[in-house]
């Protein structure tokens, strides 16, 4: 039995709101793997990681686990389930930029066919860990998608297992912590040894009963000798938010413009881990746990899907015709994002499809009521950086803490004019990245030219002197000759 | 017994209304002790405010509905109607009120744009521009007007009978030379009900009840009201050496517009600082200056040039009251690194 | 008479004298607070895009930073566009001009592409970049590299025959960029309940 | 002291040497449109009221009245505030070269503010004592300051407000400065010198 307390957070999260949390909606004591569907969609550069290359051409055959796309960053995404490459082509894909992109078609043939990578055998190093997760195409399954290995760094002190969920209607993560619960905690347990990391904090907000008795019967038949630290977290929006959480858990504020891990923190998503559990096994990622909820849907419920299944294939799956669906919320309504093509597949990081009639009531002037400013947990004062940047000034709206923004929405929440600030921030957030990287780009232009202007200095100064060299030659030549001449005349 | 809501009102209608409802209890306060005269100032501010603000979104070619429907200009006609003298004449009320719209408000591009507070602004124009018709034309309450007589007013045949000096104006002038014994004998102290003087202190109490509801209703913020009023008090009590001249600590806060600006002019949130402790410095700001213009200038009332002076500060009361972001070790350093 | 030239005499020494005291402070002042160089220009330099492209008539950013801190206009900048005019305005308190360009080079991110078939090898274009952005040798293909260019075009007219285009920029391919939100209204957000309790 | 402290007031306040006397408009409108230049030009500003009353009042009563020579007054003082403008521009230039070219040519114009000169003549107008022509600068420099910086924050302000076009820029600036003005009449009679 590993060790563990169950304590209750002692802080408060300043800000933050209560929303309804619309939660039992989906909530359902078992999870089932949908049918396979007909097709599967693999957008190249937007499966997280990365702008990536395909590694399979039209017409190759797949099985489960055959590496189908390499990214930059390293990470391999594989086919999630055996079949045939019947096309790489534009396709709508699920990203909040609603743009096409290429991607690789999978038509899967029903066969059970795998190919899986050797199993690890303890013990192993962290660099071995890291590589099976950049093998096995292991992201972030929160929503983020940042490759994780790159947390996973030496020195580090406390893995923090995000099991907060703070985001209304979404059920993914406390079902996966009910049903999967030894493999989250065997991967924690693998991922603390390999880094020697001490303690293991799991925080989870108040209103997962059953996940957190899971969780403790699980820990109870564990052999682990990692001390378990469970946090009860109030549900309050959003305390799911990696700053927060650490803040909440460990009274730790991550520094602007820096992650948790150089605090020495590492924060995983549940799915993660259990998913690093089963790669050291050997399988790569092929399957993850979706949330279909929302008023508009017949039977909202938690399903285990492959990667690359249509949206419209899922709202099948919950008795609901996709056509009568204008569109479908991405993530939940807090920090998710409008997918109107259904054709577009699921990815690593699409944790919920939230389907429900919202009315946008109409857009009227900030009245600089600070609403948003008592709910923004990271203090900012929204009114303000809305006001900039609607007035065209990014620069005063980073003055103002823009690049702090955790584009949480909850200002969007409790806004009485409807403002969308949050879509604002995430624009400014992009335009000022953009911006530092044109100024980055022109630094690295300003010296290079005048490395180059140093050269044809120096080139020109080293002509000069061969040529005052080679005339002061010829001048000596000259002068002897003529002396010569002089002698023999 | 309603339960207190969370959050404040999710729309911005909702708020205007709640603070037009808030508005209630010192309107009819007021119609009893000053007249009818009150209402004609409303029925009259409340029109020419919507019909400035129809035109000057007309001719930015902006939709009208939406902005007449916020109700934001019947709050700001409403302000600036129970803020002018309750015998004043109609071409007093409608250039009051319009030019609170026009010049307030949409010279700088409407709702949410403008620097200063327009029922204010409005206020102290008419104040510098009709000095006498805006300092003569208050009503005594221990003479209530008919309908009669206040409509007369209301055209602008001014009825001496009716008006009086108000009770600021009577400590600065009249009650200055005499003792507070000999003060109290005024008849408005002695036919005071429930040990509240008559008229003001009735008003003001009618104000504080809509106040206070706003507060529970989450429209405003403890913030400002309580730091106009105990800064007020403060300053007061601190001067307050000689009982016989100086103006006693309650008449400062009930008998003026010192109730109703902290409640329902200082809370403008537009005009006003951003943050609670900023509005918290903002409300202290203006208690200074009000005490001093009131006790040292020439305005008997001096709350309207004292918002206008402090919302002229919002910029840099804002800059400097910014909380510190979480995450940044310090306030008020400007952009950080990127993520 | 004497009383008029007794009053003229002593303004006139009144004046000289001040004059002479102020002249004498400001000399002193001028040796204690004399700069060297002007540290403006870096501030300056520091917000023109790096082109290098002489479209301002001076051979690259920093010459021109200089002649901007001397008094020149701050419009002279295509590549900038007008934000970099915007912010130098910003920078110096001074109000902004609306750039000084054609209307086809403002907002082009373009940069230089070497169609490599045609290429014969003959340098001129290396030589004329100015940020070092095009390899190659001597005889041998010469390409560029596209995140150092900063779309200059000073390539373009060395070349004898005529195998460097200009092309947008190439963004990664996964690059996106947000909808400004009063363009579209987005179905993300409804109204949230909240919890009432 | 109390009289020292009232002729501050006074000077800053209640007879606000921009928005009540209207003398030194031309800073307050060129250099307001940011804070960071409006709180050099305070700053520089400052430091020039103050040096010059005191350097007009020794001219006054050290050279003026002694060589009977009070009709070259105007002039004397506008050699003076030009020596003092001078000496600040030079100490600018080596201190804060940003700010030196932010301020830009109303660093120069200072000698032209009205309100300096205003202030040396006010200050032998009124017989004011070496004290209190010191005290009167700096209270005249601090209504200055305070002002344009105020207007500063404002203006920024209305830079992203969504003004109608024809009163943006200037327009709306020179409205803005009569509603302040308008607020700043609110300390009419406070203090009578």
């Amino acid at each position: 039995m590993a060790d563990y307390q169950i304590r209750r957070c002692e802080r408060q999260l300043e800000g933050g709101i209560y929303p309804e949390t619309h939660k039992a909606l989906s909530t359902t004591d078992s999870c089932v793997f949908v049918d396979d569907p007909k097709r599967l969609v693999f957008p190249i550069h937007f499966s997280g990681g990365g702008p990536g290359e395909a590694l399979v051409a039209v017409g190759d055959t797949v099985f489960q686990g055959t590496p189908i796309i390499k990214c930059q960053s390293g990470i391999t995404h594989v086919a999630s389930r055996s079949g045939k490459v019947i096309e790489i082509t534009d396709h709508a894909i699920t990203h909040p930029s609603a743009t096409k992109s290429a991607s690789i078609i999978i038509e899967p043939n029903g066969l059970k066919d795998q190919d899986y990578l050797d199993p690890l055998v303890w013990p192993f190093d962290a660099d071995t860990l890291r590589n099976r997760a950049i093998e096995a195409g292991i992201l972030g399954l929160g929503g983020a998608g940042f490759p994780s290995f790159k947390k996973w760094s030496d020195g580090t002190q406390t893995l923090i297992i995000n099991g907060a969920e703070c985001e209304p209607y979404l059920t993914a993560d406390d079902t996966l912590m009910r049903v999967d619960t030894h493999s989250m905690i065997r991967g924690a347990c693998m991922l603390s040894q390999s880094l020697d990391i001490k303690t293991i904090i799991i925080g989870i907000e108040d209103n997962k009963p059953e996940a957190l008795e899971a969780i403790e019967s699980a820990l109870k038949e564990s052999r682990s000798d990692c001390f378990f630290d469970i946090v009860l977290l109030d549900t309050k929006y959003p305390s799911g938010s990696e700053r927060h959480l650490v803040w909440l858990t460990l009274g730790i504020e991550v520094p602007t413009g820096s992650r948790a891990i150089e605090s020495g923190v590492i924060v995983h998503n549940p799915g993660t881990l259990a998913a690093l559990s089963r790669a050291i096994d050997g399988k790569p990622i092929t399957d993850r746990i979706v949330t279909l909820t929302g008023e508009a849907l017949t039977a909202p419920q938690n399903v285990i899907v492959p990667i690359g299944t249509p949206i419209s294939h899922l709202i099948e799956a919950a008795d609901t015709n996709p056509d009568s669906l204008a569109s479908i919320a991405i993530g939940g309504p807090m920090m998710g994002y409008p997918v109107t093509d259904f054709t577009a597949g699921i990815t690593k990081t699409t944790n919920c499809l939230l389907a429900r009639e919202i009315e946008v009531p109409p857009e009227s002037p900030c009245i600089r009521c600070g609403a948003c400013a008592t709910v923004c947990p990271v203090r900012l004062q929204p009114q303000q950086m809305v006001f900039a940047l609607k007035g065209g000034s990014l620069d005063r709206a980073v003055h103002e803490g823009l690049i702090d923004c955790i584009e949480c929405a909850a200002c969007n929440a409790v806004c009485p004019s409807h403002i969308p600030l949050a879509e604002w921030f995430r624009l400014g957030r992009f335009e000022a990245r953009d911006k530092a990287n044109d100024q980055h780009l022109a630094a690295e232009a300003r010296e290079r030219f005048e490395a180059r202007n140093l050269r044809l200095e120096r080139i020109a100064l080293e002509k000069e002197a061969k040529r005052a060299a080679r005339q002061a030659k010829t001048a000596d030549a000259l002068e002897k000759a003529r002396k010569a001449r002089k002698e023999s005349a | 017994m309603i339960k207190r809501p969370d959050y404040p009102p999710a729309d911005t209608q909702i708020v205007m209304r709640s603070v037009l409802i808030a508005l209630i209890p010192g309107i009819i306060a007021m119609t009893l002790f000053f007249g009818i005269g009150v209402l004609l100032n409303l029925a009259t501010a409340i029109p020419a405010a919507l019909a400035a603000e129809a035109v000057c979104l007309g001719l930015r070619r902006r939709s009208i509905s939406p902005r007449l429907n916020d109700l934001s200009a019947v709050l700001t006609g409403a302000l600036i109607a129970l803020s002018l003298p309750q015998a004043a004449p109609w071409w007093l009320i409608i250039l009051a009120s319009t030019s609170s719209i026009v010049l307030g408000k949409h010279l700088y591009g409407g709702l949410g744009q403008n620097p200063v507070n327009p029922a204010m602004l409005g206020y102290a124009l008419m104040l510098i521009s009709a000095p006498i018709t805006m300092t003569t034309l208050w009503v005594d309450p221990l003479v209530t007007p008919d309908l009669a007589t206040a409509w007369l007013a209301y055209l602008g045949q001014s009825n001496d009978a009716v008006t009086g000096a108000t009770m600021l104006d009577l400590y600065r002038t009249e009650f200055r030379v005499l003792t507070a014994a000999e003060a109290s004998q005024n008849p408005l102290f002695t036919q005071a009900h429930l040990g509240l003087i008559y008229g003001y202190e009735w008003v003001a109490l009618a104000y504080l009840v809509g106040g206070l509801w706003l507060i529970y209703q989450r429209v405003i913020t403890w913030h400002t009201p309580v730091g106009l009023l105990v800064t007020l008090a403060v300053v007061c009590a601190f001067f307050n050496f000689d009982p016989d001249t100086a103006t006693p600590v309650w008449i400062h806060l009930t008998a003026g517009a010192g109730i109703f600006a902290a409640f329902f002019i200082l809370t403008d949130p537009v005009s006003g600082a951003t943050s609670p402790k900023g509005r918290l410095w903002f409300a202290i700001g203006v208690g200074i200056l009000t005490y001093l213009i009131r006790t040292y200038g020439l305005y008997p009332d001096a709350i309207a040039f004292a918002v206008l002076l402090m919302n002229f500060a919002v910029p840099m009361i804002d800059h400097y009251t910014r909380p510190r972001i979480m995450g940044r070790s310090s306030s008020i350093r400007g952009s950080g690194g990127q993520s | 008479m004497t009383d008029a030239l007794w009053t003229i005499g002593a303004g006139v020494a009144g004046l000289s004298m001040i004059g002479f005291l102020g002249g004498i402070l400001l000399h002193y002042a001028s040796k204690v607070f004399s700069v060297d160089g002007n540290p403006l220009v870096n501030s300056i330099d520091a917000l023109l895009p790096q082109t290098q492209c002489g479209q301002c008539g001076h051979p690259g950013c920093k010459p021109y930073a200089k002649a901007i801190a001397d008094g020149e206009p701050i419009n002279r900048c295509p590549p900038g566009g007008q934000e970099t005019v915007d912010r130098l305005a910003s920078l110096l308190g001074v109000d902004t001009l609306p750039l000084d360009a054609d209307d086809e080079t403002i907002e082009q991110d373009l940069v230089a592409i070497i169609i490599e078939k045609d290429c014969i090898g003959c340098t001129k274009c290396i030589q004329a970049c100015p940020v070092d952005a095009i390899v190659g040798a001597a005889k041998l293909m010469h390409t560029v590299i596209v995140d150092e260019c900063t779309g200059c075009d000073l390539c373009v007219e060395p070349c004898p025959v005529d195998c460097i285009d200009m092309i947008p920029r190439p963004k990664s391919p996964d690059y996106w960029m947000p909808v400004r939100p009063d363009i579209i209204s987005s179905d993300r957000f409804g109204q949230i309940g909240m919890q009432h309790g | 002291m109390t009289d020292l402290l009232l002729i501050i007031v006074s000077a800053a306040l209640v007879n606000n040497f921009v928005l009540v006397q209207f003398l030194g408009l031309c800073p307050f409108m060129g250099v307001s449109s940011r804070i960071d230049s409006a709180l050099g030009m305070s700053l520089a500003t400052t430091f020039v009221l103050t040096l010059s009353s005191v350097v007009a009042y020794l001219l006054q009563t050290l050279l003026l009245i002694p060589l009977d020579a009070m009709w070259l007054r105007t002039l004397a003082f506008i050699v003076a505030i030009a020596v003092a403008v001078q000496f600040t521009e030079l100490a600018l230039k080596k201190t804060s070269p940003l700010l030196h070219s932010v301020l830009g040519i109303y660093l120069p114009l200072i000698t032209t503010n009205c309100a300096v000169l205003g202030v040396a003549l006010l200050n032998t107008n009124r017989t004011h004592t070496l004290a209190e022509s010191a005290f009167y600068g700096i209270g005249a420099a601090l209504g200055f300051s305070l002002v344009l910086i105020l207007f500063a924050g404002v203006r920024e302000r209305l830079q992203l407000a969504d003004i109608p076009a024809p009163f943006q820029g200037a327009s709306i600036a020179l409205i803005t400065a009569g509603f302040m003005a308008l607020a700043f009449m609110g300390f009419t009679g406070m203090i009578r010198l």
